[in-house]
């Protein structure tokens, strides 16, 4: 039975995709307890791969039985067991949180979001494990395709927006492809592990250069990298709250993981040390999506928008953590990839409650908020410390590590920014904050006192405010346990030679 | 391979190419994006890849003409440039 | 400001263009037999393909076999792309016929 | 000289036609001649690859001759038949390049209904005068 949990972790979300339409089609009120229950499988089968490749090492599963440079192979390690997990969880909760929003939004349409929300985990959950370059391009146009589809159908603007992601979206995924034909035309084999082996002898092949160098530019625009990012706030930010919820946090960690992959395990570390000075242009065009990032979102009064261009400098930090090439710097882009994953996660949640409570998104509109929706807003000030760094919370850990790792790399201005960021963000949280829980009751812009006016309670349904919970207690808990995954999975992920 | 069929093909498409995002019309350039395709299938049969060569003429050159020309219709087929 | 992204767009297309180009000076020549695509993986599917999965197309054989799991994707494409379809252009038709009520 | 010529010049076409899509896409303002370049830019591609799995030399379509039951299979020569597996992943390419169009046209239509142009600067000054209304507004 084990043997066969990496195939049922694709399987299930893409029959459940597959078969949504048709049960729809007659009980629309099922859709969402079949999409819930083809999505608590992967979450299942994650787990299982993640322990028995804790146990036992990374594992191979092969499709169809055909050995890997000839069929596709899924290849499991340290680093896309944790992958794994990280999505399944997420888009488990996701898809809880988003009963409410779909009731009032997608009437009627339930069949098709719910179908479009199983393709897209299958799609990025498909990037993950599997071990075939080609097979990675078809994945990542599910996932884009899925994303392109449940971005369109947001608020105002929503359409324009979807067309210039589409449009750079396909440039991003063409160049991917072009990268592949590059190294298939050099070597032969599209087979990551397979390519491993033959790459080192050709590492002077302006053919490889060139490659490399349409994969990362492919991947950047996927991860939302500083020039190549421009896309990204528009989209998210007229999103659907549900959508937006479940593709910001994991879109951009996939196509990181998919960098992680490529610098690290397709070529090995002394290509991007010794031949391409790609990780000295990555590192510094991390400082300037950071300090860019921090800058735009000090500029935004839409709180939505705002943590898109915080995401923008997360981005960056992860990218810093790999363009140091350390060992402390890549534990801590990894360890940033999954506290970064859930910090974004809970923000969009905060947010999708919030706006479905009919509050504006704007910074005034979270006036006395915290009377009306104290635990939401006890969970945005658990994101909110994450952020900037107070140490109970998961966000320390992450920064801790990078800014070892660029201390290490003797990177001073990398981390001075770090530092600076930290600061940024607290600042924009405080702003928020302060709003919500200092501000006089009954707001002095209105002009009319209430004092004595007892704000009412009035919290988020339960299906968001679960999520809500478990998220902010996952950031808390995370922490304290960063030290336990680095020791069991983040250190094997490492390559060796760091 | 013959080299002249391949290199007037190859001649034609690029002209094709160019002349479909310079034409004003729009139902006219996805008609010559069309016929792009369509030389491209020929290039491609000559090429020996006769699979690809008529998966691209029925759905890459067919249905998406078809495609392009709906939404056409649907909206406008005015353009600027 | 028209002109002026014109000339950007221009200059970012002759950059990935010249890249390409230069990339293009190490590859094997073109139709050469023993380039390593046609001489690492690919000579097993020709030499095997008919033996194992009793279909004289090799393309297919490949495609519905070996490659099997990229076919599983492709279909998952082409359901990814109409229901897309189906859920953005639904919403136009039910306005109108709550307009027109 | 011809002779490199004579080597390389598919792969010259295949980035001038690549040069010309990226141009339309990223240049042009109008959103049907950007999703044209799309397609332009695609199927350069899909020749990108197509011509990396040529063989010269009598090697014909990877279609095997004679008894289809495995009886000729000691007379199988691998430079007889051209690379096969770059024709399979061009297929699922196709594919994937005109679902891509189809979905964007779906949100063109979508754009079309709103905004009543499809020229991106026109968009663009709606959208403009849209947010200044309303931050006049509140």
């Amino acid at each position: 039975m084990t043997d066969q949990l990496p195939a049922l972790i694709i399987i299930a979300p893409l029959l459940g995709a597959f078969l949504t339409p048709v049960i729809g089609w007659r009980y629309r009120h099922l859709c969402r307890p079949w999409a819930l229950m083809m999505l608590a499988v992967p979450v299942y089968a994650s787990i299982g791969s993640l322990l028995r490749v804790i146990s036992s090492g990374p594992f191979g599963y092969n499709l169809g039985g055909w050995a890997p440079p000839w069929g596709i192979e899924y290849r499991i390690d340290h680093l896309s067991a944790l992958m794994l997990v990280l999505i399944a969880v997420i888009g488990l909760l996701a898809t809880i949180n988003a009963k409410p929003d779909v009731a009032t939004e997608m009437r009627g349409k339930e069949p098709y979001f719910y179908t479009l929300l199983l393709l897209q985990i299958t799609g990025l959950m498909g990037i993950v494990i599997t071990g075939d370059l080609f097979n990675i391009f078809v994945f990542l146009e599910i996932c884009s395709l899925s994303g392109y589809g449940l971005i369109a159908h947001g608020e105002d603007g929503a359409p324009m927006a979807t067309f210039n992601y589409i449009i750079i979206g396909t440039i991003g995924a063409s160049f991917y492809l072009l990268g592949v034909g590059y190294l298939y035309m050099a070597t032969g084999s599209l087979n990551i592990a397979d390519l491993a082996t033959i790459l080192p002898d050709l590492y002077h092949s302006k053919m490889i250069l060139v490659g490399f160098a349409f994969f990362t530019t492919g991947v950047a625009i996927k991860m939302g990298l500083f020039p190549l990012h421009f896309w990204m706030p528009d989209a998210y930010t007229t999103a659907p709250n549900s959508v937006s919820t479940l593709i910001a946090p994991l879109m951009t960690k996939v196509a990181a993981y998919l960098l992680i992959r490529i610098m690290f395990t397709l070529f090995q570390p002394n290509f991007t040390i010794s031949i391409v000075p790609v990780a000295t242009i990555l590192g510094w065009l991390a400082v300037v999506a950071i300090i860019v990032g921090g800058i735009k979102a000090l500029a935004q009064t839409d709180i939505k928008r705002m943590v898109t261009y915080i995401m923008v400098a997360e981005v960056g930090y992860i990218v810093m953590g790999i363009s140091v090439m350390n060992r402390a710097g890549l534990t801590g882009a990894i360890l940033h990839i999954v506290n970064d994953a859930c910090m974004i996660f809970c923000l969009f949640l905060v947010i999708g409650a919030i706006s479905y409570k009919g509050h504006g998104r704007e910074i005034y509109h979270f006036q006395n908020l915290n009377k009306k929706m104290p635990y939401t807003m006890a969970a945005f000030v658990i994101v909110a410390l994450s952020m900037c760094g107070i140490p109970p919370a998961c966000g320390f850990f992450s920064k801790w590590y990078l800014i070892m790792g660029t201390i290490a790399a003797k990177q001073w201005v990398f981390a001075i920014t770090l530092l600076g960021s930290s600061l940024v963000n607290a600042v924009l949280f405080f702003r928020i904050i302060e709003k919500a829980y200092l501000a006089p009751p009954g707001g002095g812009t209105h002009g009319h006192d209430h004092e004595e006016e007892v704000i009412a309670r009035d919290e988020a349904p339960a299906s968001m405010l679960i999520p809500i919970i478990i998220t902010a207690a996952a950031i808390l808990i995370l922490g304290p346990l960063s030290g336990k995954i680095i020791e069991t999975v983040i250190q094997h992920a490492v390559p060796a030679i760091f | 391979m013959i080299r002249q069929l391949d290199l007037i093909l190859l001649i034609f498409i690029v002209i094709c190419a160019i002349a479909a995002i310079n034409i004003k019309d729009l139902m006219s350039a996805v008609i010559i994006l069309g016929a792009y395709g369509f030389f491209m299938c020929l290039l491609w049969t000559e090429m020996g890849a006769v699979d690809v060569a008529f998966t691209e003429a029925s759905v890459g050159a067919g249905i998406g003409t078809v495609l392009f020309i709906a939404a056409i219709n649907k909206t406008s087929r005015r353009s600027k440039d | 400001m028209k002109n002026w992204f014109k000339w950007i767009s221009l200059i970012a297309v002759i950059m990935t263009g010249a890249l390409l180009i230069y990339g293009t000076h190490d590859m094997p020549a073109w139709g050469d037999p023993n380039s390593p695509a046609n001489s690492h993986v690919s000579p097993r599917y020709i030499l095997e393909a008919t033996k194992l999965t009793a279909t004289p197309n090799i393309v297919s054989a490949v495609l519905a076999d070996y490659r099997s799991y990229d076919t599983l994707g492709e279909s998952a494409v082409i359901f990814t792309a109409s229901i897309s379809c189906l859920f953005l252009l639904r919403r136009i038709r039910k306005e109108k016929t709550s307009e027109d009520k | 000289m011809l002779e490199y010529i004579l080597a390389k010049y598919n792969y010259w076409i295949y980035v001038v036609l690549m040069m010309i899509g990226l141009y339309a896409m990223m240049g042009k303002r109008n959103l049907v001649k950007k999703l044209i370049g799309m397609n332009i830019f695609q199927t350069s591609i899909i020749l990108f690859f197509v011509s990396m799995g040529v063989k010269k030399g009598g090697a014909t379509v990877p279609i095997l001759m004679g008894d289809s039951h495995g009886h000729g299979e000691q007379l199988i020569q691998v430079a007889d038949y051209l690379n096969p597996l770059p024709h399979v992943l061009m297929l699922t390419a196709i594919v994937v390049s005109i679902a891509t169009t189809g979905v964007a046209l779906a949100t063109l239509i979508l754009i079309y209904k709103r905004y009543h142009t499809l020229e991106e600067d026109e968009i663009l000054a709606i959208r403009k005068e849209a947010s200044a209304y309303k931050t006049l507004g509140t």
